[in-house]
């Protein structure tokens, strides 16, 4: 049912953990739909110079957290805004139908800790 | 391979297929022709019915094959309650049958029909003073399982079925998981009709049966043919049929045996997972329970996960009932038992066969603990539960 | 043994044996389960989808496996009839379906629906005009097969799909009997439904598929699990939806070869025994005819008697449909050609295979006349006859 | 289906055939039910000394017929009225259930073959 590549990021996820002191941090998703989603970022300059991810969910779940750190990572911030779920499942090389919203997961848990990110500076 | 999911589906035993494949290309004739090639398939059918009632308690013609457990439920539910519509349109069965009688209990609600889907508790048991208390001159059936699919909880039967009978109530079970390891004796347990299904007991796949206790008033499912005694027409499949009776006279040769050897291996499975495996439960009561069932809610992590960690190391196992997988929504049995939605996305279901070795069961417990470790480390919610103190438990 | 009788049942070819075996012991996986052995019966299961609707011109995901033709019946009329009832309560089939379709729709009618039984012609054949004749604002569905399968009479499907289409009737076809033997298209034809059924073409038996237009309103028959879309729940027979499609498949490798072969061989059978046995007439239209069928009336006897004797030599054949041995009526299919009862009773069907040879057909016709003889010796009726001057024919 | 017995019968039927000048004969049934007996007698002094039986019907009316006449040659008129079909169906070992009315019919062929030959008789 899943593509090689994505069973790939199930089984390696790429960037996974935790970052202590992170520029921003988004957590998107439901428990009780099955899927959380989160995401640290570090932001230097606008640029993602480090992404962390972790995830309570299915393997497409962990597998489109994964790609989408890939995806983001060393881009500006406009770029990563710019990631869409279609990306994330082009580069995985697809999903099965009723998996397609874990990969809208992964666009709003970008933007979530972009945006995290944008209210912390405006803070400082 | 490690195959754990014996209650979504088994192998087909080498001697079911022996006794199988002369039907498909020797004594291929159609029961229902008159000549020779004929008449032995026919008597081999007839065989097979008889094998089958006897293993219930149920006289020969009171056996009906179908072409699937679902089938069988579907028939059994919808043409009581289309043929007794006159009595009355209240149909009582539980929040945890399998879908194949909710959904088509479901279906009946939009003819008309009103169904009082019981409670369970947390062990997934029901209150049998529950059924007394909705029972009304308007039901005409209650469609209860005999054990369930996902947690393995066994039920009242011989109790329920006294209730129906002194009330006069058609008794309907799905006993799909039941059939070949428990003991069933329908005329003991007053049972009116029950749902059996082939490949739940090593026989092959597309081939049930549904017990009708003589003088009890159906309609007929499918119309057609003479066959099944006008009951069930199609052409008989019969080396499936041939196969699920074979098959179930193997399940129950030195049953009690076989249910010692796996309730012992059941129960060492069950008490390593809850003591090695932190933050883990398990569903469905202890002592009122199939022999081959364990399932457990592991908490902070998600089951399909858990479950493509173990088929990367050629384990099967399911999470929920199979037929459930592929929506969204957790196990309703699992909500039923009372289950908050993100620990029932958890659920991890463990059915073992008669040829599990205790060499398996350790083996799976082994990369169960590591790939829970592993998705746990993945989890924010254990992240969670770890900077809150961790200790909130299940 | 020769087996004659190829409309009733066919043996399951080894390769379509050797095709589903590994499907029952090693790849037995559920087809909704998760882990790698049931991903394998799955795509093969989808692979087996494929495969049907090619050969039927329609679209994979417009197969529906079921158990049976008979299911694939009584699901289409049913639920089709069910689900558009608020538009009307009219259906049109002919006299002569075989009783899968005839008793469903005896059933509808009980529920309300209005059914029209249309008549046809001494061979057998339907009026085109009839069916333009009896549509009006009610009727919702055409139900009418493609190929009789006592008389081997095959229908004007296209002619009557045009018709459909262009009232905005859906049309439904039992094609049980043609499937495998005749060049289906439903686009072409205009079909919205097809039923078809494994053991027909040497597929196994207790499995069966139904086509159903893509946008085609229907209801669903069995409720469950998520099965076939959500469409048909039950465990998918997957060992026989493979040997189907590989029968299938098999069935339509040189296909005019084969017929050509099949209609040089089953004109030879009609010509000698009309032409060597008196008093002997062919049922069912000469041209428009299944290639395997030939269908005769044998005055002054009684068809079962001549089946026991043909038995008595290991030939195997059949007298009306298999399924409606056992009745006492004579077959309802030779009565609506006009047959008077005596006549009817007399009846002979021989259904050939590819493998059939001219050896066996000569064999058949000596031990026919030697029956026909010792039969008509013992009649009362073929006494009084010859008594009248023998001089009444049919 | 059908017993050892009902197929040696139907195989090779006892006094099948005609009797030109019978003293009784009996015809009974109906070509549009598939099944029609007739059965001749021949009787001195009250007993029957012959019998022969014609039939268009299923395996079961021809053994039922071959069967009747055996139970009934060189019995009196009045032993062979009372053979009962029940007494045909034991002799064959029995019938399939959908065949019990053939049994009737045998019953019922010796019945009209008796009658017939005591009007004749009454008449000369
Ligand atoms: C024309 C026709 N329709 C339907 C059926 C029923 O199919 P099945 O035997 O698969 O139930 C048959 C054969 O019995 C048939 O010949
Ligand atoms: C309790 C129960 N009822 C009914 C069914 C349906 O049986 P089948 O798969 O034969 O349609 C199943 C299994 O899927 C089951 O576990």
């Amino acid at each position: 049912m899943y593509s090689n590549k994505v069973m790939d990021h199930f089984n390696n996820p790429r960037n996974m953990g935790e970052i202590e002191k992170a520029d921003g941090v988004g957590t998107v998703g439901n428990a009780k739909c099955g899927d959380i989603m989160r995401i640290y970022l570090v932001i230097e300059d606008n640029v993602i110079k480090d992404v962390k991810f972790k995830t309570f969910g299915c393997g497409a779940a962990v597998a489109t957290s994964s790609i989408a750190t890939e995806l983001i990572k060393g881009k500006t911030v406009d770029e990563a805004l710019n990631v869409t779920n279609k990306a994330v499942m082009e580069a995985l090389d697809g999903l099965p139908t009723a998996k397609i919203h874990c990969s809208l997961l992964a666009e709003e848990a970008i933007k979530a800790a972009i945006e995290d990110y944008k209210n912390k500076k405006g803070v400082e | 391979m490690i195959y754990l999911d014996n209650s979504a589906t088994t192998p087909v035993k080498k001697e079911v297929v022996d006794e199988m494949l002369p039907y498909f290309t020797s004594f291929y004739g159609n029961p229902s022709s008159l000549y020779k090639l004929s008449r032995d398939a026919k008597r081999k059918l007839e065989e097979a019915r008889e094998k089958v009632a006897k293993i219930i308690g149920a006289e020969k013609d009171e056996i009906y094959f179908t072409a699937s457990g679902t089938e069988s439920d579907n028939w059994a539910i919808k043409q009581i309650a289309r043929a007794n519509k006159k009595k009355g349109n209240h149909i009582i069965t539980t929040k945890i049958e399998h879908h194949a009688v909710l959904h088509t209990c479901m279906e009946l609600e939009k003819e008309g029909f009103e169904v009082t889907y019981l409670d369970v508790d947390s062990e997934g048991k029901i209150n049998i003073g529950d059924i007394e208390k909705h029972i009304k001159g308007t039901t005409i059936l209650i469609t209860i399982m005999y054990a369930n699919n996902e947690i393995g909880v066994i039920m009242p039967i011989a109790e329920i079925g006294n209730i129906a009978r002194e009330k006069g109530i058609v008794f309907h079970t799905d006993a799909v998981q039941a059939v070949g390891k428990l003991n069933i004796d329908v005329v003991k347990e007053n049972i009116d009709l029950l749902s059996l299904s082939g490949h739940k007991f090593n026989g092959p796949k597309g081939v049930g049966a549904l017990y009708i206790k003589k003088g009890t008033k159906i309609n007929s499912f499918m119309h057609g043919g003479g066959q099944e005694k006008g009951k069930r027409a199609g052409t008989e499949n019969v080396p499936g049929i041939i196969g699920l009776a074979k098959a179930l006279e193997l399940s129950v040769e030195n049953r009690e045996e076989k249910n010692k050897k796996l309730v012992e291996l059941r129960d060492y499975l069950i008490d390593t997972v809850l003591s090695e495996v932190p933050h883990s439960r398990l569903n469905g009561d202890r002592v009122d329970r199939l022999p081959n069932n364990a399932n457990f809610c592991i908490r902070f992590i998600e089951g399909e996960s858990l479950l493509l960690g173990l088929d990367n190391f050629g384990i099967c196992a399911s999470s929920g009932s199979a037929c459930t997988s592929g929506s969204l929504d957790p196990s309703h049995v699992l909500l039923a038992i009372g289950l908050p939605h993100e620990i029932a996305h958890g659920s991890l279901r463990l059915t073992l066969s008669d040829e599990t070795t205790k060499e398996e069961i350790d083996f799976t417990i082994e990369k169960l603990k590591e790939i829970i470790q592993r998705l746990r480390a993945m989890s924010p919610l254990y992240e969670d539960f770890m900077k809150n103190g961790g200790n909130s438990d299940v």
